[in-house]
């Protein structure tokens, strides 16, 4: 499993996470039979009100090359800091509509015990420290700049 | 210099990507764009060189990239 | 979402929970637009090796009434415990192939906070108070009654 | 008084169902379990009153369903 830990990745894609695209991760795992345990986040474009008017959806843009490398250090981090057999992040670039998937983390482990820690670590490093902002646009058009907040 | 704006500053700035005058250190350049874009001081900048975030007061070398990047919103 | 946590759910299903189930899942709530926060668990079950013979399969019973009761009470700890939007268990009942996936817990929120610790929770509980009883069948057709540990 | 044995357990008896002279009180039950299947003295037996878990003594009464339980293994 040393090779899923080093091979490159790109989180960044256009657009919302397919439910089915996350069904297809779960699936290519069958084969990975030593694997115990998977933790999924899946963060989701909530309909918040702002100024009482709907969020319908976030256009996300990014700094491309520093938000892959700053991913890369904090997958690293995790494989360090748990016993992890793999994980997977995916993050969307561009339109997300309410109630569509912006983010998957993605975390697998022989057991149990390390899998949620480590999904946790790697959502709050991922909002903490990833170049990625976000305008919340509203039903009439109008948008607001989101800012992450520590839990 | 090249300087990358992006999200909400590279709407203050009107554009990603500004030629500013050379300013040989980051204390220096976050002092510029301050007195250039007196907004940016209620957004919590925070600069990236060469796609790291700078901790302290970085030198600033020929060629190297530099970029001001508002709070982030990831995930 | 009121209506979530107290309609009736049979939690024990035949066979593996399919990775198809999950996207379904994950793409029926798409609806629920004051969700900002998924969490998952999914236990797949290892190929383990038992005296140099390599687990094929678990194959899972329970106490069905037993088992369906606790799953209603350890949801309702949950909920009051958690601040959760709604939350999803489903377990297999009978044979489980290596690489398949027999447990299946899914948590829902307006924020990520206490998604983690809500779903660590839940399979904590589940591993500790169901009455499911698995029997890990090796390559040869012998077989070894599985015990949970805690973590 | 009808028992019923899961898993491992239904393995010793032979039977998922078993019907045993009455005994009044749970931990007398526990002790005529392990008399008459002494190979349960090694897994950590549990019972159940009308499916929900024992703990300490409780009485048993007519039509009470009763289980014997091993060591769970969920998830």
């Amino acid at each position: 499993m040393n090779s899923a830990k080093t091979k490159p990745h790109t989180v960044l894609q256009q657009g919302p996470v397919s439910p089915d695209f996350v069904s297809a991760s779960i699936a290519s795992h069958s084969a990975k039979t030593g694997i115990g345990a998977h933790t999924i986040f899946l963060g989701q474009v909530r309909k918040d009100e702002i100024q009482g008017k709907p969020v319908e959806a976030i256009e996300y843009t990014a700094y491309p090359e520093m938000a892959e490398k700053e991913f890369s250090r904090i997958r690293e981090e995790a494989f360090a800091k748990y016993e992890l057999s793999c994980l997977h992040i995916h993050h969307s670039l561009g339109l997300v509509k309410a109630g569509e998937i912006s983010l998957f983390v993605f975390v697998s482990a022989k057991h149990r015990k390390q899998v949620f820690e480590a999904c946790s670590f790697l959502v709050e490093q991922i909002k903490a420290h990833v170049p990625i902002w976000g305008k919340e646009i509203t039903s009439d058009g109008s948008y607001t700049w989101k800012e992450n907040k520590p839990v | 210099m090249k300087v990358l704006f992006f999200g909400p500053l590279a709407e203050i700035t009107g554009s990603s990507q500004l030629e500013l005058e050379s300013c040989g250190t980051t204390d220096k350049l976050y002092e510029l764009i301050l007195r250039q874009y007196p907004e940016m001081k209620n957004k919590s900048i925070k600069l990236a060189l060469n796609q790291e975030l700078v901790a302290g007061n970085m030198n600033i070398q020929a060629g190297d990239e530099l970029a001001v990047m508002a709070p982030f919103a990831g995930g």
